[in-house]
């Protein structure tokens, strides 16, 4: 007979009570119920482990077949919408959907188009087609615009985008054809795992201690200075400005302003917080309550004590 | 008669109207007057020949490096795809690019569907030292398929060069030998490459042995020793 | 740049026929090509061919100083290369992956098995040993040059004999080192009776290498001694290296489709089945030679 | 070589006062390293082993020409920290055991991994060796397998490797350097849904019944590793939702959405 010592008796299958699923091995394969799906609890489950058959059910992402099983292919969460049965993976790269907002960064120039970084598996594509022009938004496509492409994004620029479609192997186009769009300038980029950037109603946040926020669905989030209120319309579209390289003048205050609510968002990162902009709010006031410099946020403790007071006050 | 020239040798090579094939090169001369008489040299090694009336001459070497000619029919592999064609890899130096168009019934918005690794029987329509080849799947005139396009299920094997010629030679034996035993469907690239199918895995299994058999630069067996061959194998 | 991979037809091909346990070459699934060995003038230059794979192995020995923590011990080193002779798949230069293998199992199956008993080649402790350099070169790959190779080597081990020495104090004299022996030689016109015939090297055991391909679909039983098209569209090699006796020298597999315990176990008793066949087989062949290069020493 | 050590005693005790069958603590710990997408410091005994992963991403320049247009490629990266071993000593990128070790690992992973997921792109596993003292390879597989796990990377199933070997006729498992320097050592790495394994590596001479015998007691050894590591995943991803569920940004969530 086997024996390995130095697992103790609580790693035999008998006793294996924070198990929820199964190994096919072991006897009792879990039924599957409507109510097991829509259970408060969530339900874990680990590549290679049974969900469940493949006859009943359709098999969604972070799952494969295998004869007659749907079995997991990510470690996370098994969630079910009518028969699609997915696995949603905790810690992933970004899932680009038509439509979302992202932040990304400029890694190469090609003809006609940019690849930007936005923390997918590959880099999203920004064809010279899909961005503004100088001189009117109406304006067309020149050749010139072809050969001065870096005057308006070069390596190295962070954008704020939206996905516009995807190309047939999978990467995502994007495109800045709005004035909400375009470069990033006056601020600074903190990432944060995908998954803590929730779908919101509007993802630019301007808080009131004069920053604004833009929270990327890939996890980017551009912290920065908050713009001046001018509404600006069609006509009022300044090239200069918008593919302009240079910071505004930013005064003491508010640079202590985005660096904290930069170093809040880190804390909140470090503790798997998803981030809304209440909450973003709420913990900039507290943290002016503290009284503390932006910097003692890092140290363990006051941000263990942000992230315990935002809870209580849930 | 049979002879074998060498790289250099020069080849008795003369007649007004002369057309020179491959493995043969006729030196420059200063004057038009001259150029008619220049001497003509072998570039290759090989068995030299000619036609009836002395006007072609080539020279039939056993190599294996294909060099694209135009008008001749070749088999290839899709590599990948540039820009509204297809890059095709056919045995040559560099690959051979064939355009979306280049298919019987084919428009801009109806290509036919190939995939990479989709096997081809095609032409060469430019051959061009400094050009990569390029290749067509119809009759540039009658826009007809003429038998060119995707070859689909059957086996591709590779042979040498000199083989695909003799393949291509109605009177060579084997392919009317093979062809009284089972039924069988064969597409010779003059480029070293032979796609054969039948209905039977292993009737294409003995088709491919044979080839090999009888490749001058592998077995070489003649017609006897191809029936005793066949004849053992389990057909 | 990457060979191109096999067409679909081919590959569509392929997997029908070993579906139906038809190999392209006409061998059964579990048949290995036959080996056959040239012998060079010298001893210890042997080609090995399996089919139209080849591979040239030679072993020469000279005279070194053994490393200090190993003053006992004779020397052993193998050089592998795949140059883009063998397949204009290589690239020269940089070594690929192949090569990296290739060495790797090289040394483990001829080296590290202790096939060689290192301490015979000790001349005079800590001042003089024998140092054998075997060096592998492959002509022409046409699928599995590993096997190929491994058998190669081995049997350029078999072949060697290296020079009689006499120590006399300190003194090391290399007894005729120029009676390396000739074929169809068969009279020696200078000798005394101090020349004595070389002698060949204290091999403990004979490994050989035998290779199986296994495909994507699980029916298809794998197959030994793959062809260039069968390697490339396989879905994982396992290499065995075992000896006469039963024994495991190497075994390797890494990835691959996932096999069953019960799977490894029937290939390794197919290997030792191949392994007894190709020792007969190399024997006979070693023997036949040196018959041949008979000396007769009067 | 030979040892003066005697590795396993009357008693059926080993060096380490372990019994045969006997596997030595596993810890793991999910601590992030800077900007990975997944990694994980994992010990088995004194052997520790540092796991990033990177990706799936954008191959680099340099690397393009490699990629598949179906399918994502793993690029596997192994560094031995030169105080990790007995004897100090640098091993630059080439060294040839390293390289092996990584091919050895890449091709281990590449049917594992459900790279036709990803086309064109790179998964990168970077492994660290802090401490070296036996069962490197099981120890850098089953470190990986939780990488991946944890960057969110879809797998066919876990990868779970383990060493044995045979003293006289008695199979081992789990050797430390000591006894991996005196007996021969087997490497067996199972997926352990189907049972079947993926790896299987030898390198010393072994007649093929004491082989089958390690071999099997190795195969049911890779699934006792398997509860151990599919518990530290199940704990590590529980916690994670824990948090994203019942933390306060769920109730904020739940804030906004009401109003």
């Amino acid at each position: 007979m086997l024996s390995f010592i130095s697992f103790s008796s609580q790693h035999t299958d008998s006793t294996y009570h924070r198990s929820t699923r199964h190994h096919p091995d072991v006897e009792d394969l879990m039924d599957v119920d409507d109510d097991d799906f829509s259970g408060s609890e969530p339900k874990l489950t680990c590549p290679g482990e049974t969900i469940t058959s493949s006859q009943a059910f359709m098999r969604g992402h972070g799952t494969y077949v295998d004869k007659e099983d749907v079995i997991a292919s990510v470690v996370g969460t098994v969630e079910r919408v009518n028969k699609l049965v997915t696995v949603r993976a905790i810690r992933t790269r970004y899932n680009p959907e038509v439509g979302d907002l992202v932040v990304g960064r400029i890694t190469e120039v090609q003809p006609r188009r940019w690849k930007v970084d936005a923390n997918s598996r590959q880099d999203a594509i920004l064809m010279l087609s899909s961005v503004n022009l100088p001189g009117g938004v109406q304006r067309r496509k020149l050749e010139s615009d072809e050969l001065q492409m870096r005057n308006f994004f070069e390596e190295g620029d962070l954008l704020v985008a939206e996905v516009q479609a995807f190309f047939s192997d999978g990467a995502m186009s994007l495109h800045t054809r709005s004035l909400k769009y375009g470069k990033l300038r006056n601020g600074q980029l903190v990432t944060v795992p995908p998954i803590l950037v929730r779908r919101l109603k509007s993802h630019f946040i301007s808080l009131p201690c004069g920053v604004d926020l833009i929270l990327g669905l890939n996890g980017y989030i551009w912290v920065s200075k908050q713009a001046k209120d001018n509404d600006q319309g069609e006509e009022g579209f300044d090239a200069e400005a918008v593919y302009s390289n240079q910071n505004d003048d930013i005064d003491n205050a508010t640079r202590a302003a985005i660096s904290r609510v930069g170093n809040i968002i880190r804390v909140f990162a470090d503790h798997f917080v998803p981030l809304t902009d209440t909450l973003l709010l709420e913990a900039y006031e507290w943290v002016i309550e503290q009284e503390g410099d932006a910097k003692y946020l890092l140290l363990g403790d006051t941000g263990d004590a942000l992230v315990a007071a935002m809870s209580i006050r849930g | 008669m049979e002879s074998i020239v060498l790289p250099g040798e020069q080849v008795p090579a003369q007649h007004v109207n002369l057309k020179l094939g491959p493995g043969l090169l006729q030196l420059s001369s200063e004057t038009q007057q001259q150029a008619k008489s220049a001497p003509v040299i072998a570039t290759r090694s090989g068995v030299l020949n000619h036609s009836v009336n002395k006007s072609k001459w080539w020279v039939e070497g056993n190599s294996r490096r294909y060099v694209p000619a135009p008008q001749e029919s070749v088999i290839g592999v899709i590599t990948g795809r540039s820009g509204e064609g297809w890059r095709v890899d056919i045995g040559s130096a560099h690959p051979a690019s064939l355009d979306g168009l280049a298919f019987e019934g084919a428009t801009k918005r109806n290509k036919p569907s190939l995939k990479v690794g989709s096997l081809l029987y095609a032409r060469v329509s430019l051959a061009h030292k400094d050009m990569e080849p390029e290749l067509e799947c119809f009759d540039a005139q009658t826009h007809k398929a003429d038998g060119f396009g995707e070859l689909k299920d059957g086996f591709v094997l590779q042979c040498s060069l000199q083989m695909s010629r003799l393949l291509l030679d109605p009177k060579h034996f084997l392919l009317p030998l093979l062809g009284s035993r089972f039924a069988l469907e064969a597409a010779v690239g003059m480029n070293g490459k032979v796609w054969v199918s039948s209905k039977e895995t292993k009737h294409t299994i003995a088709i491919a042995r044979c080839i090999e058999a009888v490749d001058p630069d592998g077995g070489g067996m003649d017609e006897t020793h191809v029936k005793k061959f066949l004849s053992k194998l389990d057909i | 740049m990457r060979p191109p991979s096999p067409s679909i037809p081919e590959k569509k091909f392929l997997y029908d026929a070993l579906k139906q346990s038809l190999r392209l070459d006409g061998r059964d699934m579990l048949d290995l090509r036959t080996p056959t060995f040239t012998f060079g003038p010298e001893l210890g230059w042997v080609e090995c061919a399996m089919g139209k794979t080849r591979v040239i192995a030679q072993l020469d020995a000279k005279m070194v100083k053994p490393l200090p923590e190993r003053p006992f011990e004779g020397i052993i080193t193998i050089h592998s290369e795949i140059s883009p002779m063998a397949s204009p798949d290589y690239e020269p230069g940089r070594p690929s992956e192949e090569e990296v293998t290739l060495t790797r199992m090289l040394d483990k199956v001829l080296r590290r098995s202790d096939a060689i008993d290192k301490e015979s080649l000790c001349i005079l402790a800590g001042q003089r040993v024998w140092q054998l350099r075997l060096t592998v070169h492959v002509l022409a790959d046409a699928g599995n040059i590993l096997d190929c190779s491994c058998l190669a080597g081995i049997v350029a081990f078999k072949h060697f004999r290296k020079p009689d020495v006499e120590v006399i104090g300190d003194e090391v004299t290399v007894v005729r080192i120029e009676m390396i022996l000739l074929p169809k030689l068969t009279f020696f016109e200078q000798h005394s009776p101090s020349e004595r015939a070389p002698i060949s090297l204290a091999i403990h055991h004979t490994p050989f290498c035998v290779t199986f391909a296994f495909f994507p679909d699980v029916l298809t039983r794998p197959v030994v001694d793959p062809s260039l098209l069968e390697q490339r569209l396989s879905a994982g090699l396992v290499s065995i290296a075992m000896n006469a006796q039963r024994e495991i020298c190497v075994l390797h597999k890494a990835g691959g489709v996932p096999t069953a315990p019960e799977e490894v176990l029937r290939l390794i008793n197919i290997a030792s089945i191949l392994v007894k066949d190709l020792d007969k087989r190399v024997e006979a062949r070693l023997l036949e030679d040196w018959e041949g290069r008979k000396v007769e020493v009067r | 070589m030979s040892s003066r050590v005697e590795l396993i005693n009357a008693g059926l005790l080993r060096s380490d006062g372990r019994r045969p069958y006997e596997l030595r603590t596993i810890s793991i710990n999910f601590g992030a390293q800077g900007t990975a997408d997944g990694s994980v410091t994992y010990s088995h005994g004194l052997t520790q082993v540092r796991v990033s992963v990177q990706g799936p991403h954008e191959a680099k320049p340099g690397t393009r020409r490699e990629t598949f247009h179906d399918r994502a490629t793993l690029n596997v990266e192994v560094q031995l920290a030169p105080f990790g071993v007995g004897e100090r000593r640098r091993r630059g990128r080439g060294d040839k055991r390293l390289l092996e070790l990584a091919a050895t690992i890449k091709s281990t992973f590449e049917p594992v991994v459900q790279t036709h997921l990803y086309p064109r792109s790179t998964i990168d596993i970077f492994i660290h060796v802090l401490q070296l003292d036996g069962g490197l390879l099981p120890a850098c597989i089953n470190a990986s397998t939780l990488a991946l796990a944890t960057a969110g990377i879809p797998l066919f199933d876990f990868v779970c490797a383990i060493s044995g070997g045979v003293h006289g006729t008695q199979p081992l498992l789990d050797l430390t350097t000591v006894e991996e320097n005196d007996v021969p050592s087997v490497v067996v790495g199972v997926m352990p849904r189907t049972g079947r394994a993926t790896l299987v590596q030898m390198e010393t001479r072994l007649h093929m019944d004491r082989f089958e015998d390690v071999f099997r007691v190795a195969c049911d050894a890779g699934k006792v590793l398997w509860s151990e590591m599919r518990d530290a995943l199940r704990e590590r991803t529980g916690d994670l939702v824990d948090k994203l569920e019942a933390g306060p940004g769920m109730v904020a969530v739940k804030e906004t959405e009401e109003t």
